[in-house]
């Protein structure tokens, strides 16, 4: 069974088009890596799949739900999708708990000490349980990122969306994260869609690559195979010059 | 000081409805200048429109106008007394202001924390209410702050509907004292105990709040 | 509908007409006395001269949280107590200068203190003197950033010169009130003829401000 | 180094602003009480060579803006004049008059500080008021009645004289005696002007408006479901008002006025502007001879 479907989608800022007839199918338990130079339309499709962006045209299926049906209740969907972002975006006024524990009493009503268990467990599996009870300014780039992927996961999501989560990093906070992306693709049966420009990362944890230009796909191929030998010629250039760096 | 002795009960009931209507207009254009930046944010080009519709209209006319209105032509059919005519005027003048303030306030929180709470399954009502707000009155609290000494400085239109306020016991003390140096005085030093308070506390946030930028 | 065009007839039009063009002269008067006197007032709180400078902005401050009902009344109807005799049309134009100053020298003060300290350090590195770095540097820029909030602030004149019909200034708010006392029946039309009016007028110099904002940006 | 010339300037500028506040208030002080000292308006009058009478703009036959000229047209106008007018025979001068829109609340304030010379504004003489200005004798017949609903039932004033009924007055007038009086235990409520009162009224915030008669008669010409009950309430006419004091302008005012009640003048004033009154006796109001 697919967890996300494009059919034909398009999208457009205004005159830009942004999306150009996108299809695409993920299917529950894997995880597709996709990559392309900025301004390819990664983040676009990817912010499209938990309805932060709308498309126009064509058909967007998520867990079951048409996404461009009016009729839709995007909170119902989201319930189940997480996504984790370049700038983290935690709640700057609630505490490292809070953030995590917010979502899940306010949508699932979660008993509150099971909630406070679940967060817990949570933050001790990101590393980060002596910060429960810090604000999110005096935390690192990394910590706070890690507490913004236990914040998703405390949702129990189907689905978690990646988009960019270590560019806005430095360096050395790299790896913590990385490390706890890898467990969660590696011990659970989620689906995983990231935006990265980590190519060890895809190397090793994703079922598929998909590379994007120009807001179309141009390539979609086994990750073996990608690494190898992508059929594409811009996906073939664009691997070099990331290769090179 | 032979005056304020002599008309000391006019003043101090003056000072009361003055307070009385501050209060009650505080607290009303407060909530309807929140559900009024909300409304101007929609994405729903009728709800903006009315929202924005709404806020110009309050920001570009008298208060005065809206206050004879409310006294001259809507209590013909609702009945209300200049008190309340004043003070129903005043909450809406004051709520175009507000609004404008929060609708600030939220614009300059990062869209990011909206992003999050939706991404993270809240609904965008709870978004708004629990992360997005919250922050948003932080950051609104200079303006608002300033929205409110108005609003008790604007309060004196009242006296022009027999409000029973401040402004209306002083002109009534100027007009049978005769002393209106004196009444004037009195009635301004009385407006000074609400707003010089709310003045210096609001430099005093204000400079705290930068200081933690 | 009835009303409108009995309430409305080309010789209450022409009356109100001119109550309006009163109202302007006021603002406009207001806005330029204000101006300056402001300028000054935020200038001595902006150079943070010891003690002269807290005395005048506490000064300045309680002037700032009268009501400017009180100040108009004051001036018309107290000055001359003791001597300050002014038409009707010139007491509303002092007092409005007088409190508009007191609301301006703090956006000319925050306009100053939004320049940028570099400014200063630059032109007196290059030998010009407070004065000169004030005059050539320092005023052009910060008024610039102030025109948006200057507009802001003659949209509250046009708007508090209504307040003036208190003491029988015959601008448009006085005028329209005239007009209904020949008729009950009048009240809503020229309640909303006044409000139509005052907000065409506002309406246009907000639109003024947004360009002159976004020309400026 | 600067910091020093600053701190100096600062200091010398403060002493200096405190000294100049100070100075002004003291001035102001005194200055105040300078001002409460006797002004001769006769005096005044003589050498402008114009009388400034202060007179209504919102009331019906006494002084309403015509909109056409801007100027008050009405009974207390068209007597101003003729006063003026026959006030310059009396000094062998031609006097001018012009006129000062006032209100109800600012009527005395003007005339204390000299804005104006008199008021011509349906101003009723009474002895609190006589302490602070000067009266001519009576120029028109006026006295406070009660202006209700005509199914309301209200007779006169007594009918009101209980805490759960308000009456309406407008700022500065009589009819705040008139009902502490006769009403004590009315609640009252003051407005701005007649425009307001009959609002109010109307809104129901009221049960009756109390004022002059003459006013009462003038509401109803435009408000059919509404008469005027309760006859006159003490005898309270209207007089001309001058500033506190001022024998000599009192004086050539009330010859001016028996002049003008003498040679026809006053009579054809009355009918001018209250002959079309429906319920007015017209001849009540005009002087026989």
């Amino acid at each position: 069974m697919s967890m996300i479907e494009f059919k034909d989608v398009e999208k457009y800022y205004g005159d830009f088009h942004a999306l150009k007839d996108i299809n695409l199918k993920i299917d529950a338990g894997e995880t597709v890596v996709l990559i392309g130079p900025s301004g390819s339309g990664k983040s676009t499709l990817i912010r499209t799949v938990n309805g932060l962006e709308e498309i126009q045209e064509g058909q967007l299926i998520v867990d079951g739900f048409d996404l461009h049906d009016p009729k839709t209740d995007m909170n119902k969907i989201r319930k189940n999708v997480g996504m984790v972002f370049q700038h983290f975006n935690l709640y700057n006024n609630k505490t490292v708990i809070e953030n995590i524990m917010l979502a899940p009493r306010l949508v699932l009503k979660r008993d509150e000490a099971e909630n406070k268990r679940i967060a817990m467990e949570l933050l001790e599996r990101v590393g980060l349980a002596d910060k429960a009870n810090n604000m999110p300014s005096a935390l690192s780039g990394g910590q706070k990122q890690r507490v913004a992927i236990a914040r998703s996961l405390a949702m129990k999501p189907k689905c978690l969306l990646f988009d960019e989560p270590t560019s806005a990093l430095d360096p050395e906070m790299i790896g913590d994260v990385l490390k706890v992306m890898r467990e969660i693709a590696e011990d659970s049966d989620m689906t995983m869609l990231v935006v990265t420009h980590e190519m060890g990362f895809a190397k090793a944890v994703a079922d598929r690559v998909i590379f994007m230009a120009d807001g179309q796909i141009l390539e979609d191929s086994s990750t073996e195979q990608f690494f190898k030998d992508p059929s594409n010629e811009r996906a073939k250039k664009f691997l070099s010059q990331v290769a090179n760096h | 000081m032979t005056i304020f002795n002599h008309y000391s009960s006019l003043f101090y009931s003056g000072f009361g409805y003055t307070l009385l209507a501050s209060l009650i207009a505080l607290v009303a254009s407060l909530v309807l200048g929140t559900l009024f930046a909300l409304l101007q944010l929609s994405k729903k080009r009728l709800w903006s429109g009315l929202g924005n519709a709404y806020v110009q209209f309050f920001r570009n006319v008298p208060l005065l106008i809206i206050t004879l209105f409310f006294y001259l032509a809507v209590a013909k059919v609702i009945k209300m007394t200049g008190f309340v005519a004043g003070t129903v005027a005043l909450s809406l003048y004051t709520s175009a202001f507000i609004a404008e303030s929060v609708r600030a306030g939220i614009l300059s929180i990062d869209k990011g924390q909206m992003e999050g709470a939706l991404a993270n399954g809240l609904s965008y009502g709870q978004a708004m209410r629990v992360i997005v707000l919250p922050q948003a009155f932080k950051v609104a609290i200079p303006s608002l702050g300033n929205q409110f000494i108005n609003l008790v400085k604007n309060s004196s239109i009242l006296a022009f509907v027999g409000g029973l306020d401040l402004m209306y016991q002083g002109n009534l003390v100027a007009a049978s004292s005769f002393d209106t140096f004196t009444s004037y005085i009195i009635v301004g030093i009385f407006y000074l105990v609400l707003t010089l308070p709310l003045s210096y506390g609001m430099q005093y946030l204000e400079e705290r709040l930068q200081g933690n930028r | 509908m009835n009303d409108f065009l009995n309430a409305l007839t080309p010789d209450n039009l022409g009356y109100l007409m001119q109550g309006l063009w009163i109202t302007v002269a006021v603002s406009v008067l207001s806005i330029v006395v204000s101006f300056i006197l402001g300028s000054v007032i935020g200038i001595v709180m902006f150079e943070k001269i010891p003690y002269f400078s807290s005395l005048v902005g506490t000064l300045n401050n309680i002037v700032r949280n009268l009501p400017l009902l009180l100040i108009i009344f004051f001036t018309y109807f107290a000055l001359p107590q003791i001597g300050i005799r002014l038409p009707v049309f010139w007491s509303t134009v002092v007092a409005m200068s007088f409190f508009e100053a007191a609301m301006l020298s703090e956006i000319i003060r925050g306009g100053l203190d939004s320049i940028d300290k570099g400014q200063f350090e630059g032109a007196r590195s290059t030998g010009m003197s407070n004065r000169q770095t004030m005059m050539y540097i320092i005023l052009p820029q910060a008024y610039k950033k102030m025109i948006p909030p200057l507009i802001s602030q003659l949209i509250s004149l046009v708007k508090d010169t209504s307040l003036a019909s208190g003491i029988v200034l015959a601008d448009l708010t006085f005028r329209g009130q005239v007009v209904y006392a020949q008729n009950s029946h009048y009240i809503v039309p020229i309640l909303v003829f006044m409000t139509f009016c005052y907000f065409i007028a506002n309406y246009l110099l907000s639109l003024l401000a947004k360009r002159l904002d976004r020309r400026l940006a | 180094m600067e910091k020093n010339k600053k701190r100096l300037f600062g200091i010398t500028a403060s002493i200096l602003l405190v000294l100049i506040l100070i100075v002004a208030g003291f001035w102001a002080a005194n200055r105040a009480h300078e001002n409460r000292m006797h002004q001769d308006t006769l005096a005044r009058v003589e050498k402008t060579k114009t009388i400034n009478w202060g007179v209504k703009t919102d009331t019906k036959l006494f002084g309403l803006v015509n909109t056409k000229t801007g100027q008050s047209e009405g009974f207390d106008v068209d007597l101003a004049k003729a006063l003026t007018k026959q006030i310059g025979k009396q000094l062998n001068m031609k006097l001018t008059a012009t006129f000062t829109p006032v209100n109800a609340s600012s009527k005395v304030q003007l005339l204390k500080n000299t804005n104006i010379d008199g008021v011509a504004a349906v101003m009723t003489i009474t002895k609190e008021r006589a302490k602070i200005v000067d009266f001519t004798d009576p120029y028109f017949p006026a006295g406070n009645s009660l202006l209700v609903k005509k199914d309301s039932g209200i007779q006169s004033i007594k009918d009101l004289n209980d805490p759960s009924k308000t009456i309406l007055i407008a700022l500065g007038t009589t009819a705040a005696d008139t009902v502490k009086k006769e009403a004590p235990k009315a609640k009252v409520l003051a407005l701005q002007d007649y425009a307001s009162a009959m609002q109010a009224l109307k809104a129901g915030q009221g049960q009756a408006i109390v004022t002059d008669n003459a006013i009462l008669y003038g509401l109803v010409t435009e408000n059919p479901d509404y008469h005027v009950v309760g006859g006159i309430m003490g005898y309270a006419p209207y007089g001309i008002a001058f500033d506190h004091n001022q024998p000599g302008m009192v004086k050539e005012s009330n010859e001016a006025l028996a002049a003008l009640k003498k040679n026809g003048t006053y009579n054809a004033l009355i009918r001018k502007w209250f002959g079309q009154v429906q319920g007015l006796d017209v001849s009540q109001l005009e002087v026989t001879q």
